[in-house]
């Protein structure tokens, strides 16, 4: 694949711009105002964007793609890795999501990022978060443009990093502003689980280089079909933790709903649009090594499959606006592992560009609804119209239970919500609807089990979103901040159309019969189009309508009032519980994994390593040993039998040489006779010899 | 009995005489004078052995240096009696080494050392200081050196050891 | 033709003549005077030796050569060992031997 | 003349120069003092990278020797033989580019007896060089020994309160160890009839059954030095009580002697040994990977945190260097290096912090990012190499370690490499709890006990700055091309492993 024709050479420029965009902000941004800071951010990304259009036209030309070489990177032995961009397909695919996504959530964020809730007047904020999110595209392109699978590591770690700093970057707050280690916790626990799911893809990396002896993509594929198959599976399993850490999986899904704690501009970027599907880009990626196993496929169809309905029962019973969108992510995700683990490629990536769309746009327009509701408060506590009252409690803009009515308020966002919503259901002829229903039509003829509880899922869906729709935006104002709730600026809803229109056309990506996209792809892997049917289109939407009138039912036909509790509850009781408290789970892991190893690392520190080791062992047996045997030397030994020894040895010493001494009496005479005496025993020697 | 053997047993029998006046005489200015005696018996075997250069070198060292400085000594200290001399009860642990030495070392004599007669005359290339002077100052020039050295050290030390130290002076 | 056990036997007399003069008497120019006479006889086996060896030129010449040097030194010993006995006579007003005692331990 | 000016007895012996002058000095002039230390130091450096220059990296052998016959007495054989080969020129340029930071971290740290520590520091330097520059056994002993006694005094001089008893108990540890290694020296030096390590390597032919002996004496000794678990109680308390000078010096370059003593010798000379010693070293070394993450999650310390995270890495470090591969070994070196210069970084800024506070405790700390953003930053870096992200130098040695553990020989199975793989993640979870309990949450009070003292949190001075930034150089270099690195290293490596290759096959 050594083509560097046409732009094929600018490739690299779509990490290197997003990272002189962050050095600039870096070094100059103290001297440049808010916009300054956001103009420049925005400038990266979009020249990234300008890249991967390039990059998307001389595929057109030129499909087969090209590898362009940077640097070496890790040479030892027989293992090479390098710097290598790989430019195909499916890399420009998602380089035009990210980047694209990127760029109207960059605009977006500088109209967000000036007003939001958390920000305490904290002047460095503008240039602390675009470099972080410049950060954030550079890594994703990293990520998505690697020709191995140690480079998308790279990418994979670093846009991992970016989610933690970004999950943190009210770090000295919880969500509603209060001084708490919360918010920190949030981005720690985001990195810590995708450092355990990172665990599993270096496994698989491992793996693979011992096994085909290189990381390459196209070395390990042209190789993978010779492997055995214990080989294939254990690489699609460890690969498949990766994916649950990074994707939010089960069981690894549980830091994505805290990492809402991160400004919404990153919960749409990060957390919606591009990080967390990585892992779907990475099975898709692997698609060689995943279409050898079926039992690798069904593992991860099933996994995908399960996640999307768990976490759309726990979306049911959310009340903040983002943590419902959250759980949708985790179970549209689902939606998407599910897919590429069937080997529904060209649908899994079609539901993943989709997503990104309308996903994005909700979450931007719900930041636009908390921003509004966070006007609304700042307005009332101004003009005091409840005294003090409203000061000493913490009001959360994001709490639906507080919306309501904000149809009115804020129009706009209103209607870029519905399409989002609408789009996300799954209605025709909106973009979710046609990817979704690829996937389904997929799985229909695959896994029968997993087709059952995707339209469970989607039922789900249709049901959580007509939920939101109807508590936020109708009825009446459950909170006075509600009712003077104040739209947002054109900076922030500009974006949110373009967002809006593509979630309207974005099917037409991948129309059925047509198949864009799959034949777009098929250029990289080796896949099929999917067949439209009709039958699973009609359930769907059927079911789809269903949910939305029993939302209706329940949450329009008799609109919330304040303090009311869901509902819902009523009706399912101790399952609705569950929802509303996430099952339990993150308390579960806390209790059996947290808890434990906390403990574990404690008894270690203390007990073991300073107790035992370093206070018992050391002192009690090493030095104190030593001190008894130095004692016991001493006293037994030395002065019972060394010293009586030498006690000995001096009085007999002095009683001879008290003897002697009567030799040396001073007559020279009696000297000389000893010498005389001397010599001859030496002649009497020297005879008898 | 010859001669030669005649004229040896004489004068050893004068060299052990002269030995034994001069360990037995109280009066030590009797005891160099025999002592001179048994040097002057020496030498003459010396001139038997063939080394006429030992011979007077013996007389003039021994009589004439070192027995007239012991006579200049004695005078000079008036030390010529010592009461209560030897007893010889206090005597008989050395006479009995003494005895002892003579004989084991006789006995080595005679048991190791070969009968070989030794002629009274001698060679005039022999006997000359000539090549005993040459050896002297080429192979020996070092030992030579070194004594003379010595003998200054000697005569250095002499002077200072007895030299009157004036009273209060140097103190 | 004297055997050279003849003089070899009586070096050894004078020689151990004079060890029993160092040992029995107590004056200590007498003493000094056994100490020569030992030297003597000493001088006279290495005479005899190198008559003993007389085909060898250089035998001889080593043998007489050692007796000049031993004569030297007891001139040089003879020089400061009566210097010393001076000097003790001074501190003493005696010579004899025994009253010498600084020696005992 | 000639002797001095060999490269590398120059780069041995110079800082003795700088003592030289330092004496001639009074010792009130504390600037002059640390000018002409830190200038000895940078000189040092300058001539390390001089013989740099002369180093030919595709040369596997021995280099720049310098040989003299030395101690020829009743059949020893001992020279003075100072080479350099792949294996230690990394570390011989870590030391003399760690020096003169370390030196500089000193300006306002030391204000007593300055003179004396940097007499001390210096001629630690030259003990250090000795150790990876001697290519005599009886050398290496001498200057290993020699390294000793100036750490000795920096610690139980300048050290914190506790310091005499750390001191004591660094000096006895190490000694304890060498005992044996003194003892293996000598049967070596006696038996094979040379001290000189390439000789003995060439003619090898020691019985497996000694070699295994051997090799655990001076395993003793190196063991104690890296440390391994679980002889590695002597280390917090030498970290913790130790200027910030000593530890950076201690854990940069002091732990590495243990390490590097492994390779060359150990490896080097008892290679069947090696090969059958390999599993329970892994073994120790996962232990000691896994333990010291947990251990260090615990610490309230900052100080001790970072000093029980080294067992960790070490870990890593031996676990690569018997994995008895390419990739676990120059991982291994590399390692060492990265070790040096991330921990090194990680224990100058807890000293820059405590230099203004006085204390260690973590807890007392909190939101320290948004009063001093530029050290806020730098430690982030900082933390990140430590636990090993992508593009930082961490990573590069760690990911090389574990895959040639996974697919080592020697060990037989990947087992060992998946267990140090998780370690990776406790890395994350200790560096993670440090950073966020100092540097992110609401501000800590001790902010509010130094302005009651009168005082204002500041960030870092230029001086200060200066003293991280070639740290930092270096941790994006390697971390994003470390080829200049392993060029240098694999030759050398290559050459290493024949006889492992010979034994194991492949």
């Amino acid at each position: 694949m050594e083509n560097t024709q046409l732009f094929f050479n600018f490739v690299p420029w779509i990490v290197f711009f997003p990272v002189l965009g962050l050095l600039l902000n870096l070094t100059i941004g103290k001297k440049l105002s808010e916009n300054g800071i956001g103009a420049i951010a925005v400038l990266a990304s979009a020249s990234a964007f300008v890249v991967a259009v390039l990059q998307a036209y001389s595929l057109s030309i030129h499909p087969e793609g090209a590898s362009i070489l940077v640097a070496e990177w890790i040479h030892v032995g027989d293992l090479a890795i390098d710097w290598t961009f790989r430019v195909d397909t499916l890399s420009v695919t998602m380089m035009l999501v990210v980047s694209g996504v990127g760029t109207l959530i960059h605009i977006y964020a500088i109209g967000y990022m000036h007003e939001d809730v958390r920000f305490h007047n904290d002047e460095g904020r503008f240039k602390r978060f675009f470099v972080f999110l410049n950060l954030f595209i550079a890594m994703m392109m990293v990520l998505v443009s690697g020709d191995s699978y140690m480079m998308l590591f790279v990418g994979w770690e670093g846009v991992g990093l970016c989610s933690f700093l970004l999950i943190g970057f009210w770090y000295d707050f919880d969500t509603l502003g209060r001084p708490s280690f919360a918010n920190s916790n949030a981005a720690k626990k985001a990195f810590i689980t995708n450092r355990i799911g990172d665990f599993g893809f270096l496994l698989a990396a491992f793996m693979m280089f011992w096994q085909f002896k290189s990381t390459n993509f196209d070395n390990v594929f042209a190789v993978v079909a010779n492997a055995e198959p214990w080989v294939i599976l254990w690489i699609t399993i460890f690969i498949l933790v990766g994916v649950a850490g990074k994707s939010a999986q089960i069981p690894l899904y549980i830091w994505l709903p805290d990492a809402m704690a991160g400004p919404t501009p990153v919960s749409a970027l990060i957390h919606a649009a591009t990080m967390v599907t990585a892992g779907v880009y990475l099975v898709t990626r692997s698609a060689p090594i995943f279409m050898l196993s079926h039992d690798a496929q069904y593992i991860v169809a099933t996994v995908g499959a399960l996640t999307a309905i768990f976490a759309a029962t726990i979306a049911v019973g959310q009340y903040d606006i983002k943590k419902v969108l959250a759980y949708s992510t985790i179970s549209q995700l689902g939606f998407m592992v599910a897919a590429v683990g069937m080997g529904a490629f060209a649908a899994g990536m079609f539901h993943l560009i989709t997503h990104a769309f309308f996903k994005a746009l909700l979450f931007l327009s719900a930041g636009s609804v908390i921003l509004g509701m966070e006007r609304g408060h700042h307005h009332l506590a101004h003009h005091g119209h409840h005294g003090g009252k409203h000061d000493e409690e913490v009001f959360d803009p994001g709490d639906m239970r507080n919306m309501g009515g904000l149809r009115k308020q804020m129009p706009v966002t209103f209607w870029l919500y519905m399409v989002g919503t609408v789009a996300l259901a799954g209605l025709f002829p909106f973009a979710g609807f046609w990817s979704k229903d690829e996937i389904l039509a997929d799985a229909f003829l695959e896994f029968p089990h997993v087709y059952w509880i995707l339209t469970g899922a989607a039922f789900l869906t249709a049901f959580y979103m007509g939920r939101q729709v109807w508590m936020v935006f109708f009825g009446k104002p459950r909170h006075e901040v509600a009712a003077h709730a104040e739209e947002s600026p054109l900076i922030m809803t500009a974006p949110l159309m373009v967002l809006a229109a593509l979630s309207v056309f974005g099917g037409a990506l991948n129309l059925p019969g047509v198949h864009t996209l799959t034949v777009w792809l098929e250029h990289t892997i080796d896949i099929h189009p999917g067949e439209f049917n009709m039958q699973v289109a009609l359930i769907s939407t059927a079911l789809a309508l269903f949910a939305i009138f029993l939302s209706w039912l329940l949450y329009m036909r008799k609109p919330l009032t304040t303090g009311q509790p869901d509902p819902l509850k009523r009706i399912l009781g101790f399952a609705f519980t569950g929802m509303e408290n996430k099952w339990f789970v993150d308390e579960a892991y806390k209790f059996v994994f947290i808890d434990r190893y906390t403990d574990l690392a404690k008894f270690f520190a203390q007990t073991v390593d300073w107790d035992f080791w370093h206070e018992w062992f050391h002192n009690s047996v090493i030095a104190a040993g030593f001190v008894g045997l130095t004692k016991f030397l001493a006293n037994p030994i030395d002065l019972g039998i060394v010293d009586n020894i030498s006690k000995i040895l001096a009085r007999s010493i002095q009683y001879s040489s008290e003897n002697f001494r009567k030799v040396q009496n001073g007559f020279v005479r009696s000297y000389a006779l000893s010498v005389m005496l001397g010599v001859v025993a030496i002649i009497g020697y020297l005879l008898i010899k | 009995m010859t001669g030669e053997l005649f004229l040896f047993f004489i004068l050893a029998l004068t060299a052990v005489l002269t030995a034994v006046g001069m360990l037995t005489s109280r009066n030590a200015v009797y005891a160099a004078l025999f002592l001179v005696l048994n040097f002057a018996v020496v030498a003459v075997f010396y001139l038997m052995l063939g080394s006429p250069f030992i011979a007077l070198s013996q007389v003039t060292v021994y009589g004439g240096a070192i027995m007239v400085l012991f006579l200049f000594v004695i005078m000079l200290l008036g030390a010529e009696n010592i009461k209560a001399e030897v007893t010889l009860k206090k005597m008989w642990p050395a006479l009995v080494l003494s005895v002892t030495l003579l004989g084991l070392i006789i006995y080595m004599i005679v048991a190791k050392v070969p009968m070989v007669g030794l002629a009274a005359e001698t060679s005039v290339a022999d006997a000359a200081p000539k090549p005993l002077a040459v050896s002297l100052f080429s192979t020996y020039l070092l030992p030579f050196e070194i004594t003379s050295f010595l003998l200054l050290v000697a005569m250095v030390g002499a002077i200072v050891l007895t030299k009157q130290e004036k009273k209060g002076a140097g103190k | 033709m004297i055997p050279v056990n003849y003089y070899l036997t009586l070096s050894v007399v004078l020689f151990s003549m004079g060890a029993l003069g160092v040992l029995i008497r107590r004056n200590s120019l007498v003493v000094f005077m056994s100490i020569e006479l030992m030297l003597n006889a000493g001088n006279l086996a290495f005479v005899t030796f190198a008559k003993m060896h007389a085909a060898n030129l250089a035998a001889v010449h080593n043998g007489q050569i050692f007796v000049f040097f031993v004569m030297t030194v007891a001139a040089a010993e003879v020089a400061v060992g009566l210097a010393l006995i001076v000097l003790i006579f001074r501190k003493k007003q005696s010579i004899d031997l025994d009253q010498l005692t600084h020696l005992k331990g | 003349m000639n002797f001095l000016l060999e490269p590398l007895n120059l780069v041995t012996f110079f800082p003795l120069l700088g003592v030289l002058v330092l004496l001639f000095i009074k010792s009130e002039a504390k600037n002059t003092i640390r000018w002409v230390a830190l200038g000895t130091a940078l000189v040092n450096f300058g001539i390390s990278l001089w013989a740099l220059s002369m180093f030919n990296s595709s040369n596997p052998d021995l280099q720049l020797a310098s040989q003299y016959s030395w101690i020829q007495v009743a059949g020893w054989n001992i020279q003075y033989y100072l080479a350099v080969d792949g294996l230690s020129i990394l570390l011989v340029l870590l030391t003399t580019f760690l020096t003169p930071i370390a030196i500089l971290s000193t300006w306002t740290a030391i204000e007593d007896r300055v003179k004396d520590f940097m007499v001390f520091f210096l001629m630690l330097e030259v003990g250090m060089l000795g150790v990876f520059l001697a290519q005599d056994l009886f050398l290496f002993y001498i200057f290993w020994e020699f390294t000793l006694i100036p750490m000795y005094f920096l610690i139980g001089i300048w050290g914190g309160p506790n310091r005499l008893y750390a001191a004591v108990k660094f000096f006895l540890y190490t000694m304890a160890g060498s005992i044996l290694m003194l003892l293996a020296i000598l049967w070596l030096g006696v038996n094979q009839g040379t001290f000189s390590v390439p000789e003995l390597v060439l003619k090898g032919g020691i019985p497996a059954d000694v070699q295994l002996w051997l090799f655990i004496a001076f395993a003793a000794a190196f063991a104690i030095k890296v440390p391994m678990w679980p002889l590695h109680s002597w280390l917090p308390d030498a970290h913790v009580e130790a200027p910030t000078a000593g530890s950076v010096i201690l854990a940069g370059v002091l732990l590495k002697m243990g390490t590097y003593g492994f390779l060359r010798f150990n490896l080097q000379l008892f290679p069947e040994a090696a090969v059958k010693a390999a599993p329970t070293i892994a073994v120790l070394a996962v232990i000691g990977i896994l333990y010291g993450a947990a251990v260090s999650y615990s610490q309230k310390d900052v100080k001790k945190l970072v000093a029980y995270s080294s067992v960790s890495h070490l870990g890593f470090v031996m676990l690569g260097m018997f994995a008895l591969n390419a990739q676990g070994i120059e991982g291994a070196i590399l390692q060492m290096i990265n070790h040096g210069l991330s921990t090194g970084a990680l224990f100058l800024m807890v000293g820059m912090i405590y230099e203004q506070t006085h204390t260690r405790e973590i807890a007392v700390y909190g939101g320290l990012w948004k009063i001093t953003p530029i050290y806020g930053s730098l430690m982030l870096i900082v933390a990140l190499s430590s636990m090993g992200l992508p593009g930082l130098n961490g990573f590069v040695g760690e990911f090389t370690i574990l895959l040639g553990a996974f697919g080592s020989k020697a060990f037989g199975t990947p087992i060992y490499a998946i267990l140090s793989a998780i370690g990776v993640i406790l890395a994350a979870i200790y560096i993670l709890y440090m950073f966020q309990k100092m540097f992110l949450g609401p501000v800590g009070k001790i902010v509010e006990e130094v302005k009651h003292h009168g005082h204002e949190l500041r960030d870092l001075n230029a001086r200060e700055i200066i003293t991280l930034l070639p740290l930092l150089v270096f941790i994006f270099w390697i971390g994003l091309y470390p080829a200049p690195f392993f060029n240098l290293i694999a030759p050398a490596v290559d050459k290493l492993l024949i006889p492992f290759r010979a034994i194991l096959g492949g």
